[in-house]
């Protein structure tokens, strides 16, 4: 058990009529970094989003560090604060200066004290290269940068996993790197990931694993190695053909 | 100083000059000097008369969507008196508030203004009116609750009053109260109804308007027994219609619509028998008043037989105040200081000669 | 794992945790400890509410004041043997409206036209029918000032909404303009009006016009009240629309710009059926505000519902009938207010407004 | 072509096309002859509209309504002997205002923070000055219904915006909320408040609240009054902020939701300033409207600014005063207005609402 | 003169006191198509606005068809018809069904009659391949949708010139092989063509010319063969270092 740190067992959820996903299995160890791929629609975003309930699955079983996600509302506390998230786009909040993006929820969910949270805020602003942006609001910064706050925000919590939901499908080619480099440094790191995200190179380089979404179901699951070059399904090799153009 | 407030005021009526500009005031009085009130009203085949829709026994705006009450009698006698009946297509009835009715006058918003209206010396100067022979005579009263021990104003100390703001009785309140050295409170409300429901509501010890309005009201009461009305007489209120400065004919033409009724009701001259009575009648002070020997009506600018139509249409003072106020109605208000003045009251006609 | 040969696009169907009217109550009403007692509380206040309201309306309550009344509530004092022709307005529109829900809902674009130039037209025709015509014994004229109750309110509300809205679209695009004098004169306009109390504006209207105008011009006093609504609701809709426009993105202008369309085609086509989506419940707000303030034009001496409620107040048989005839008049403005605001969130709706 | 060889990274100045005052004025106002016409026509309005009234204003107008009663004007029937107290509080918001001015400005926390609390505590050390203590002789008792005049209508005004707020904004939320039962609450309180005229709640609160509270508990008017305005603005409030709730993307709640706020800190951090922002316009223009409708409250026999006002016109010697008092009564309205609406303006900008 | 549709001659730019385009000197054949690179920032965008007058440029003269660009109302409104433009953020009319969107320029500056314009925009809906959308509201398609109505709104026009500006940096990696596909058709049938864009294959394969901003001036302008393999400009070089990674 203690083996996974995300273990789902039978992940089912419905819009309305409408099934998202089909009964997902899928298990994460400590540390490892996995890439989902798929194309639109097929439910990538929707299963990152049920592994921190930001959706409600409604059958199967998500177990997080071991605590079941259930509609105990303590439950669900507990699994965000191990989880944090980075949005394709990037949803700062836009009243608040950088620094307060970063603060608030280290001061008000783990009860940190100012100074502390301060302190931590301007080390990852250091760790995504952007210490002199502090005290800029979102509205002033590019996009690159607005998503590597977007990362040091989530970081802030010292989060036990990391979800990525195509974090830089917002951006400039430029920008891009930028914001893959933070990624790479973090998955070196030793962070668990899980990406939802089309940069190949990075896919290529860091994952451990990737996984393959269509219907609201994993078609594949491979290396990164065997995906790319030795895919087994042909849904897999249609869509590498378009993507890899 | 009055004087010259009087000047100010006056001058500013009628030259008409606000924050428009000066030259298009000038010639305002001019227009106004060459056509007489007369005039413009029978080219508008109408009279305007200003009155009251929330007085009762007064001014009421009736179910049928029509006008009634005593001050709007008067309305339709003058209208009779122009254009020999008063319906809609001769009378137009303007409800007014008691702080818009200064304004409807000097803008000839209307061309008279009924509207339980005390004669004032004050009013007289400074709304650039004046005022007719006075209809009604009323006095302020104050009502109290029974079960309150007041007997008399001077039980009054320290008491609360629910009073109608903008006008005569909000003053002569001040006045007497200060006169007999009685703290009060005074609770001031815009209109009618809000003052009454205030008292009604237990917001104030006393509740004070004309004596009149006082017997009217009581009956809008949930209780009416459970309150009652104090002997005392605070002010003198004589109430009648009002028009403004400027053109003596039209002032004429309203005085002697009210003094038709005076008179009628002391030669005897009713609705009923007023024809009879023009045919027959040897008294020539009848026979002038009805139109049927002399010019008088015609030297008013109106129809020889105004006063008769009037009688005709309206009725003499007694029958416009019984059907109004008289015993037979909800209010009952003793005739008092409103008796002729052969019966000890005030009415006092000059005579039609 | 998993390692799907073949990919299921079939669906299942969603699980069924709530069934029928039961299962609704059961999950929305008594869900938790939290929801019960909420439920309770709110049926035990509607009852010590309601019951003894209900009560007192049917026991004690003297309606005669508002059924003896009634037609004077409807037209105010416009003459009973010509009322007819108010009912047959309110026919017309009540027939006009229900044949409309059909029609636009439909799809047949002649029958929508056709019932878009009915209705355009229809204020006129109205009009007519209740003003008549000069010597005409047919529809003898109805002079305005007979003109009173629920007719007037709806009158002055209706022409205050219809024409305060293109004077505060226009004050709106006015006070965002490029050129200074366009945006000076609008601003203090909106400004001024709405720096100034409604009672004081129709009081000036009341004091000044007759002065401005020459003696033997009067203007009556419904269309004094008419113009006045209509200028002090043109000040409060500016600033509402001007919030919306707010709202639209820059991209929306420049599209329309690159498309070469002229500045009055892009107003038209493509930002104010923006601006004015994203504002319509606070325009809708005011329109309501504006219904109720139509009360206030009892300072120029017209008789509108509120004031033939007060004067009922007066009559020798009703004199203590302030409860009825207060509930009445507040649930007269309420049914229709209340209509106005349904009515706006089934518009909000069909918008999708509330999506995103 | 060109193919430059070192890439140039300074900057040339802008061309000047406009200098000064008169190039600002030749490009603004005499740009084309549009503008030009334009600004002739104004400057004639304003001729034929300011010379005359400022002639009136000065020559014939008898400002002595005002001057005498500019005490009344201010704080009603207030003792006199007392008002002293009245002055001081406003000497004292005064000084408030004046150096807050400069103390939000600068970067001093301490100064800012002990600000904030003064501006907290003042209310109610304002509150016992004006009201003073029961056989005190240093400040005597003074009796609501004393009080009058624009300090009441400042007070029923201040009161009801800053009550009105967080009701209408828990209206707001409630009304969006997931639990059937506060969302009827909310929406019915809503509807049913905004579908009703203020009077008409005025009146009712008059009528009723006497049958329903012990016949020895007595509320001062100013207090029902207060209530009733506060309950009443919240209904609009809170269909304002329902508007600003909407034109926040989803995107915001799921950050909050994955960062671990809880509910309230989501609403309080996240949600609430950004929507408030959003809809300042409408809610100042609410403001402004709730400003002027203290007002209204002379049906319950309370003395404010309007009424004061108009009770001069029944003092012996101002009977005729009508356009100088109401010409004034508008003026105070406007001034107070405008004050709102530049700040509000003010505080738009500085949170960069209008730049997108 | 006639040789070139759009000319321009020292174009300068301000927005405040910050110059972003400092003398622009560049000309386009009829039926040419030639795409901007740079740096965020470097102009690209702010150049491409002046053509058809979205940005008013403050020097320099810029001539389309022979028509110069000045502050004569009438010249224009005869510019912008005859170029048509395509944003990155699609810039839809989110109120107006596609055919909506589509229609009402023909109809309303073109003065075309309904149902002219209704066979035109089938005719380019099919072109753009989504023909069975023509009902729908722009909410209800996905990005790359959007985008190829948007194509096809800038076409109903019939302008002689068309505008991208980065027109695929805000879709998925699928979407934007649909929207590529779209403007590689429209550049092999002759159009004139000014495209910004990150989309290297694009460049390589249609491109007919490579222009290289960076701080609001040409830096290096050059054929894709000579651009990519052989580049000119050290600055060049380095941002091409960093857009293949
Ligand atoms: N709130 C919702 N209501 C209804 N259907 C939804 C909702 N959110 C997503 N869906 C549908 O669920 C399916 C899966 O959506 P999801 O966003 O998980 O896809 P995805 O793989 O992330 O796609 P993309 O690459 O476009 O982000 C899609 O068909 C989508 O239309
Ligand atoms: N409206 C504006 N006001 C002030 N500065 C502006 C404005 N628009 C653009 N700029 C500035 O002008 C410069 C050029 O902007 P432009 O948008 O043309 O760059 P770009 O090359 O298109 O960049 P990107 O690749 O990010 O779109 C940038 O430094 C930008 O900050
Ligand atoms: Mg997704
Ligand atoms: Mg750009």
């Amino acid at each position: 058990m203690s083996e996974y740190i995300i273990e789902c067992r039978g992940v089912k959820k419905w819009y309305g009529e409408f099934q998202a996903l089909k009964g997902i299995d899928f298990n994460v160890k400590k540390g490892e970094v996995v890439v989902i791929l798929g194309p639109s629609g097929s439910g990538k975003s929707t299963f990152i989003r049920t592994i921190n309930r930001l959706e409600e699955h409604q059958a199967g079983e998500i177990f997080v560090n071991g605590i079941e996600l259930n509609n105990d509302v303590r439950n669900i506390a507990e699994i965000r604060k191990e989880i944090g998230m980075v949005f394709q786009q990037f949803n700062l909040f836009p009243h608040l200066t950088v620094m307060d993006n970063i603060t608030l929820a280290p001061i008000w969910v783990r009860k940190w004290d100012k100074p502390t949270a301060e302190a931590k805020a301007m080390e990852l602003l250091e760790r995504v290269q952007i210490p002199e942006q502090a005290d800029k609001y979102p509205g002033q910064l590019s996009g690159g940068q607005q998503q590597r706050v977007a990362i040091a925000r989530a970081l802030a919590m010292e989060p036990e996993i990391m979800l990525f939901d195509e974090p830089t499908s917002a951006l400039d080619p430029e920008m891009i790197k930028e914001v893959l480099d933070v990624m790479i440094v973090l998955a070196q790191t030793g962070m668990t990931i899980l990406a939802v995200t089309h940069e190949m190179g990075f896919a290529k380089t860091v994952a451990d694993r990737i996984v393959f979404f269509d219907y609201g179901l994993i078609v594949e699951e491979n290396t990164p190695d065997n995906f790319f070059t030795n895919p087994r399904h042909d849904r897999t090799k249609l869509f590498l053909s378009q993507i890899l153009h | 100083s009055q004087p010259k407030v009087e000047e100010v005021k006056s001058n500013e009526a009628a030259a008409a000059s606000t924050t428009q500009e000066e030259p298009a005031a000038a010639p305002a009085p001019a227009a106004q000097a060459t056509e007489s009130r007369l005039d413009t009203v029978r080219k508008r085949g109408k009279l305007i008369c200003g009155g009251n829709k929330n007085l009762a026994g007064f001014g009421v705006l009736a179910s049928d969507g029509s006008f009634s009450g005593f001050d709007i009698d008067y309305c339709r006698a003058i209208a009779v008196a122009i254009f020999g009946k008063a319906d809609d297509s001769t009378l137009e009835i303007r409800p007014l508030t008691a702080s818009d009715r200064p304004i409807a006058l000097q803008t000839n918003e209307i061309d008279v203004l009924v509207r339980n209206t005390t004669y004032t010396l004050s009013r007289d100067t400074e709304w650039s009116a004046n005022f007719g022979p006075t209809t009604f005579y009323d006095g302020q009263g104050m009502m109290v609750r029974k079960d309150s021990g007041i007997e008399k104003l001077e039980d009054m100390e320290g008491a609360s009053i629910c009073v109608q703001t903008g006008t005569t009785t909000e003053l002569n309140l001040a006045d007497q109260m200060a006169l007999r050295g009685i703290n009060y409170t005074p609770k001031v409300f815009p209109d009618a109804p809000s003052t009454l429901a205030a008292f009604q509501a237990g917001n104030c010890d006393g509740f004070t308007t004309d004596k009149s309005g006082l017997i009217s009201q009581k009956q809008e009461l949930d209780d009416p027994a459970a309150f009652q009305i104090l002997g005392v007489t605070m002010s003198k209120e004589p109430l009648g219609p009002a028009y403004a400065h400027g053109d003596d004919q039209w002032a004429d033409i309203v005085d002697w619509t009210v003094y038709c009724t005076f008179s009628a009701e002391e030669f005897g001259v009713t609705s009923a028998n007023v024809d009879d009575i023009a045919k027959t009648a040897e008294d020539p002070n009848i026979r002038r008043m009805l139109g049927v020997e002399g010019e008088l009506g015609k030297g008013l600018g109106l129809d020889n037989d105004f006063c008769a139509n009037i009688i005709r249409e309206m009725g003499n003072y007694e029958e416009i105040y019984n059907r109004n106020l008289g015993p037979d109605t909800a209010f009952s208000v003793p005739r008092g200081l409103n008796s002729l003045w052969t019966d000890g009251g005030l009415l006092y006609s000059p005579p039609f000669r | 794992m998993t390692t799907a040969t073949d990919i299921n696009t079939a669906y299942e169907a969603p699980p069924r945790t709530e069934v029928g009217v039961l299962g609704w109550l059961k999950h929305h009403l008594f869900g938790s400890w939290f929801d019960t007692i909420l439920t309770i509380l709110s049926l035990g206040l509607l009852y010590v509410v309601l019951v003894p309201s209900m009560r007192w309306a049917v026991t004690k309550a003297n309606w005669r004041a508002i059924t003896t009344n009634i037609l004077i509530l409807i037209h105010g004092p416009y003459p009973q043997t010509q009322n007819y022709r108010v009912f047959i307005a309110i026919g017309l529109l009540v027939v006009m409206g229900s044949v409309s829900l059909f029609i636009y809902r439909g799809e047949n674009v002649r029958g929508r036209r056709t019932m878009t130039i009915i209705w355009a037209v229809s204020p006129f025709f109205i009009w007519y029918l209740l003003a008549g015509f000069k010597g005409s014994s047919f529809l003898p004229l109805i002079e305005y000032s007979k003109w009173g109750g629920l007719l007037l309110s709806f009158i002055l509300a209706i022409f205050g909404i219809l024409a305060s809205f293109p004077i505060g679209v226009l004050l709106a695009l006015g006070r965002q303009s490029d050129m200074p004098i366009i945006k000076w004169m609008s601003t203090v306009y909106i400004e001024v009006v709405r720096g100034v109390p409604f009672i004081t504006v129709l009081f000036m209207a009341q004091v000044m016009l007759p002065l401005i105008l020459p003696p033997d011009v009067r203007v009556a006093g419904m269309f004094r009240a008419m113009v006045a609504t209509a200028l002090f609701s043109a000040a409060y809709l500016a600033e509402n629309v001007r919030g919306g426009l707010q709202a639209i993105p820059r991209g929306q202008y420049e599209a329309a710009d690159a498309l070469g369309l002229s500045t009055f085609q892009q107003m038209y086509f493509i930002i104010m059926p923006q601006a004015l989506r994203t504002v319509i419940p606070p325009i809708v707000g005011q329109f309501i505000g504006l219904f109720k303030d139509t009360s206030l034009v009892a300072i120029v001496g017209l008789l509108d519902f509120l004031n033939v409620s007060q004067s009922i107040l007066s009559q020798a048989g009703f004199l203590g009938a302030q409860k009825e005839v207060y509930l009445f008049a507040a649930l007269v403005y309420f049914v229709f207010s209340f209509a106005m605001s349904s009515a706006s969130i089934r518009l909000e709706k069909q918008l999708g407004v509330g999506q995103r």
